[in-house]
């Protein structure tokens, strides 16, 4: 008996609402039982903060315009950093000499986390959109970069080698094998930037903006208003837990002759 | 070698997988001592059979005895060669032979005289502090009939240990197994869809139907060892096993 | 490490030349950077300060206190010391977790549902939570870095032990093993690379948060220096407190880095 | 050839990346920031101002706070004070003067409405101190009742609000924003005292964090400003000291205009100092309206105020008129030197930049426009 629920389709669906409701259970025991309420909302007036926000403004917009003003700026930096990040990667991997040239700055820049750019990123840049752009292309460069060029190196040397045999020039051999060869690599890249520019997207409205669900948590802050924040936690939590599922279905449709070989 | 004690005896075997019948009340007894060779279609449960004794998984229904008691891992000494490559990648070849030893919680000393003994036997001497992804896969299968033999078990089950190699080396590997059998004793289960490596090995050879699988008949394979496979007797009793896994 | 594998011995000989061709390219960035700040002062020194300015101003930082009451050595003392804090609580918390979650299926099944929801929240999310439940003392920034190298630990070390192969588990239940035994001497050692690979993504993670909580409330730290600097029009200070954290980061990295190839022995680590 | 056909593909290769960044910044720069703007902080009223102004108007793009000194601002704003003077203002609030500061440095803005922190961009040679707004009362140091600093009052000479002792101050921690007037308060607090920045702890919070934090238990101390002070107080805080005691400098929040900018349009910084002037007037005849405005404005960014604590703020705090220009003992600029030396203290203003101070003291505006002469401090003055 026991068995058969562990088993069946339901044990997921269900085990998941109960850990879920015992999660918020607790968090709602312990503000209501201690002196934590006074400082921290509890679930329940999170959660309708949350499912209200859709229809009342935070600021200017309502908890969907924030949440398409974040998309939007990860979006657009996202994909101009994916572009170059593969341009990049390959270009390391193919010329050598491209990678003696440019190595030595990705070497330095990467371990600079993007909020600790934010002081120079506004100086360059001021406080519009493109110091955002740029903390988020920062957050997701080095890491489709790094992809790509572990790709384009690692392919199999046989397959070079007889490509060779068969007379193919070192260009065609790039774009005929590496490339394709590489694209694993790319798209896992690629994957873990989407992630990390979401998770930078609050770091780049802590540059001045009066939107975006970055901003919900900062001028939270700025206020005191701990249900705005927590509001905000929860949309960045289901955001990206929705980008993630997204990506991994992209995965599943768009590299279905790889998954062979992984 | 008292080849009349019955080892291994398998009553009424069923296992279900939901609604799939996979194993269909199998009933047979294995002496100890005994070579047996199971063959049957591609994909008839032979693998699900070995993994129900070694209780990988549980049988929905009848029962497994082992020396008269029901199988078990913990109490009973099995070794199992499983048909995948199974050599563990962060452990050198040494540590790999080691590991049932390890289980059984046999001392140090005796352990390593043990591994290198059987590391003499299958030729991997020199190559003992070597990790697996430094080798080939015939080497690789190699660690694994050593894992599996220096533990002297009482029961050898193999799962088409030689089904990814190339015939040259099977070849080689089916000798030296039949000299590690002869010189063990253990008791042998083989499993093989392959009839004429069954031919070769085994003392008995048991046939089972297409899916949900019975027994459908049982022969033994009269002839000494090392056999030839021209031996005109040899390719007899091949084309009777073919003959009886024909299901159509 | 992968141009150590793809680099083949033809390759050797020319391999000198690239370093001076890496050479080169820098010593030509910091001349243009120089130029166009000091040379010729296109870029106004209080937007992007020269060469010259920032390495007096790193070397001074190691004894002067000035703008922002610490030295450098101090700053980056304090925010190593949380960061290890943290570090050290979140790998001792999140290994355990990641391992029982993966190798007990109806743990996981309550776990994992929460796990996932949390785990998307980026540590700096966390901060103003943290403020308002530990304060503003070392407890608060050391629960933020916490939680990101929890996550990222928890999940690595999940992935890791999913990846052992059946048939591993197989060999080992077959020769008797316990089901405890199996973890410890088959999933844990399958996992190691991707644990390993989870300590360093976790530090990377830790290193970030810590410069995160220290630009929203702090007293010291290399995220207090740069906060402190920025407004006072000190953006050599600034790019002082971003080398400072880059070269710790690739510390930190490369120790890891050295303690992950003893670890692994024979084993390449899993990207 | 295989060489060149590289060169090639790596010169492509730079071109398209470069390209790649022009582009992807050009279309957001466009698509984006047009709404960004309109809503850029204040409110949906500036939004329809904005497209109601048309081109003939000179865009002016000013920083300030959502405190006091930024009522007149708005105030001006939404009156069409600005317009009148043929300015289109585009009005940034930033949390406290640090990031205002930050702002200045990037470009960002033209002229600003700020406090203490200005003191960083006049030392620094950047802007130029155009006009004071208003005095700021208010400003304190706040313990907890039952604090061991509160067991002596009047130790110093001449103090006889203030409360502590060097062995009961020391080892305290205070919260508030450094580099701000709550630092300042602190420094000058403790020195009373004979301690130094190393005898106590201060954790640098913005106000609202600060006060928010202080609540919760954190802390020994609070250094903050209005309205968090008036909040302080009812919580039943106790002032250890004012800003007043603790400073003896009066301090004035004011105006400040990069100086490029000014030497480029001084009509327009003029026509600014103009307007923000003409709307502290109004504010100091009318302290309802200014109650009512003031609360209200606050409130929608997030700092709550209730009409006693409104009254007491319009008590301690006024706005900077003429005849208050005028009077004998008004010098020009006098606390910002004061902070300038304090500062000197830690090395936020260097030595070698406080001539910077009274030379971006800049009076003609307001001397132009209300046809006065005023008497500009000098740090003579301070001793």
């Amino acid at each position: 008996m026991n068995k058969t629920f562990w088993e069946s389709k339901w044990a997921k669906p269900i085990s998941a609402f109960i850990s879920i409701f015992g999660f918020l259970l607790i968090w709602h025991i312990g503000v209501n039982s201690s002196s934590l309420g006074e400082l921290m909302p509890g679930p329940i007036d999170v959660l309708s903060r949350f499912v209200g926000s859709f229809s009342v403004n935070i600021g200017q917009y309502t908890i969907l315009g924030h949440a398409l003003w974040s998309l939007s700026r990860v979006a657009i930096a996202y994909s101009v950093a994916s572009f170059a990040g593969v341009i990049c990667g390959l270009a390391m991997g193919r010329y050598p000499k491209f990678e003696a040239a440019f190595r030595p700055y990705f070497e330095i820049i990467r371990p600079i986390p993007p909020i600790a750019w934010i002081p120079m990123a506004i100086l360059w840049f001021g406080l519009g959109e493109l110091t955002k752009y740029f903390l988020i292309f920062l957050a997701a460069f080095s890491n489709v970069t790094l992809n790509a060029y572990t790709g384009a190196i690692s392919v199999d040397p046989e397959l070079i080698g007889a490509a060779r045999m068969l007379g193919a020039s070192d260009n065609q051999i790039f774009r005929t094998i590496t490339i394709p060869a590489s694209v694993p690599h790319i798209f896992a890249g690629m994957q873990i930037s989407l992630s990390s520019s979401w998770a930078t997207v609050v770091a780049a409205e802590m540059v001045r903006s009066s939107e975006g669900i970055g901003w919900m948590i900062v001028s939270g802050m700025e206020i005191n208003n701990m249900q705005q924040i927590l509001a905000g936690i929860v949309a960045i939590g289901l955001i990206g837990y929705g980008l993630a599922t997204f990506m991994r279905f992209l995965e599943r449709k768009l590299l279905v002759w790889n998954e062979r070989g992984a | 070698m008292s080849k009349n004690i019955i080892k291994l005896e398998v009553k009424n075997l069923c296992k279900q997988f939901g609604d799939l019948l996979v194993l269909d009340d199998i009933s047979f007894n294995v002496n100890k001592g005994e070579f047996l060779c199971i063959v049957g279609p591609t994909g008839c449960g032979k693998t699900t059979f070995i993994n129900s004794i070694t209780k990988l998984y549980t049988p929905t229904s009848g029962e497994i005895l082992l020396d008269n008691e029901i199988v078990d891992p913990n109490k009973h000494n099995i070794a199992y060669i499983f048909q995948e490559e199974s050599t563990m990648d962060w452990l050198t070849v040494f540590q790999n032979v080691e590991f049932g030893l390890k289980v059984k919680k046999i001392p140090k000393a005796e352990r390593e005289i043990k591994v290198n003994e059987y590391l003499e036997i299958v030729g991997l001497t020199e190559f003992k502090d070597y990790y697996p992804r430094e080798l080939s896969a015939s080497m690789l299968q190699r660690v694994s009939i050593a894992r599996a033999f220096v533990t002297e078990p009482d029961l050898l089950l193999m799962d088409e240990p030689y089904g990814q190699l190339d015939i040259e080396l099977r070849f080689k590997l089916e000798d030296e197994l039949i000299n590690l059998w002869e010189r063990t004793g253990t008791t042998v289960l083989f499993i093989t869809h392959n009839i004429e490596e069954a031919v070769y090995l085994a003392e008995n050879i048991m046939i089972l139907t297409n899916k949900p699988a019975k027994v459908k008949s049982r022969l033994p394979v009269n002839l000494q060892h090392p056999r030839d496979i021209a031996d005109p007797e040899f390719v007899e009793i091949r084309n009777k096993v073919t003959e009886l896994i024909r299901w159509w | 490490m992968n141009e150590d594998i793809s680099i083949d011995s033809v390759q050797k000989r020319e391999k000198s030349g690239y370093i001076i061709i890496s050479l080169i390219s820098l010593v030509i960035g910091i001349f243009l950077w120089w130029l166009f700040t000091e040379g010729l002062g296109t870029i106004s020194h209080k937007i992007m300060p020269g060469p010259i300015r920032v390495f007096q101003s790193f070397f001074s930082k190691f004894y002067v206190s000035a703008p922002d009451g610490a030295t450098l050595l101090q700053h980056l003392g304090s925010s190593l010391q949380i960061t290890l804090l943290g570090y050290v609580i979140g790998v001792a918390i999140g290994i355990p977790l990641g391992i029982v979650m993966a190798w007990y299926p109806k743990f996981d099944l309550f776990a994992r549902p929460v796990f996932d929801l949390l785990r998307p929240i980026p540590g700096i999310a966390w901060i103003p939570v943290m403020i308002v439940l530990f304060g503003i003392g070392l407890l608060s920034k050391g629960m933020v870095v916490f939680l990101s190298v929890f996550v990222a630990i928890t999940i690595n070390t999940y992935t890791g032990i999913q990846q052992t192969k059946s048939v591993h588990k197989w060999v080992s239940h077959t020769f008797g093993a316990s089901n405890i035994y199996t973890l410890f001497h088959v999933a844990i050692p399958t996992a190691l690379p991707m644990l390993m690979t989870g300590l360093r993504v976790a530090l990377g993670a830790a290193w970030t948060t810590i410069i995160a909580a220290e630009l929203l409330a702090s007293t010291k730290g290399i995220g207090f220096m740069i906060q402190q600097s920025r407004g006072l029009f000190r953006p050599d200070i600034i790019i002082v407190g971003m080398i400072a954290i880059g070269i710790t980061g690739s510390v930190l990295g490369w120790l890891l880095g050295l303690l992950e190839k003893r670890v692994l022995k024979g084993r390449l680590s899993k990207e | 050839m295989k060489k060149t056909t590289m060169k090639l593909f790596s010169l492509l290769i730079v071109v398209i990346m470069v390209c790649s960044v022009f582009i992807g910044c050009t279309a957001k720069e466009e698509a984006p920031k047009d709404d960004g703007e309109a809503g850029t902080s204040d409110s949906v009223d500036n939004a329809v101002q904005d497209k109601a102004s048309s081109g003939d108007l000179t865009k002016i793009r000013v920083g300030t706070q959502p405190t006091t000194i930024g009522v007149p601002a708005q105030y001006a704003l939404e009156k069409g004070y600005f317009k009148e003077e043929g300015l289109d203002v585009d009005l940034v609030l930033f949390p406290t003067g640090a990031p205002l500061n930050e702002a200045i440095a990037a470009g960002e803005l033209d002229v600003a409405a700020n406090g203490l922190a200005s003191v960083f961009p006049l030392a620094n040679g950047v802007c130029e101190w155009i006009g004071e707004a208003n005095t700021t009362g208010g400003m304190g140091i706040y313990v907890r009742e039952g604090s061991p600093i509160l067991e002596n009052k009047g130790e110093i000479e001449g103090k006889p609000d203030m409360y502590g002792t060097a062995e009961s101050i020391k080892g305290t921690t205070f919260l508030g924003p450094i580099g701000t007037s709550a630092q300042f308060n602190v420094m000058r607090y403790i020195q009373h005292f004979g301690l130094s920045d190393a005898d106590i702890e201060q954790i640098h919070m913005d106000h609202g964090q600060a006060y928010q934090a202080y609540v919760a238990g954190e802390g020994d101390a609070l250094a903050t400003s209005p309205p968090f002070s008036y909040d302080a107080e009812d919580s039943g805080f106790i002032m250890a000291a004012s800003f007043e005691d603790a400073t003896e400098s009066p301090l004035f929040d004011g105006l400040l205009a990069r100086k490029d900018y000014s030497a480029d349009n001084p009509e327009s910084v003029k026509a600014f100092v103009k307007a923000y002037y003409r709307a502290c007037e109004d504010l100091m005849s009318d302290p309802e309206m200014r109650k009512e405005y003031s609360i209200d404005w606050f409130t929608k960014n997030g700092r709550e105020y209730n009409e006693e604590t409104m009254l007491k703020e319009i008590e301690d705090r006024d706005y900077v008129t003429q005849s208050m220009m005028e009077s004998e003992d008004y010098s020009y600029g006098l606390g910002m030197l004061a902070i300038a030396d304090f500062y000197t203290f830690d090395g936020k203003v260097e030595e070698a930049d406080l001539p910077n101070v009274p030379e971006s003291f800049n009076v003609s505006y307001i001397e132009d426009i209300m046809d006065i002469k005023i008497n500009i401090a000098t740090y003579d003055d301070l001793k």
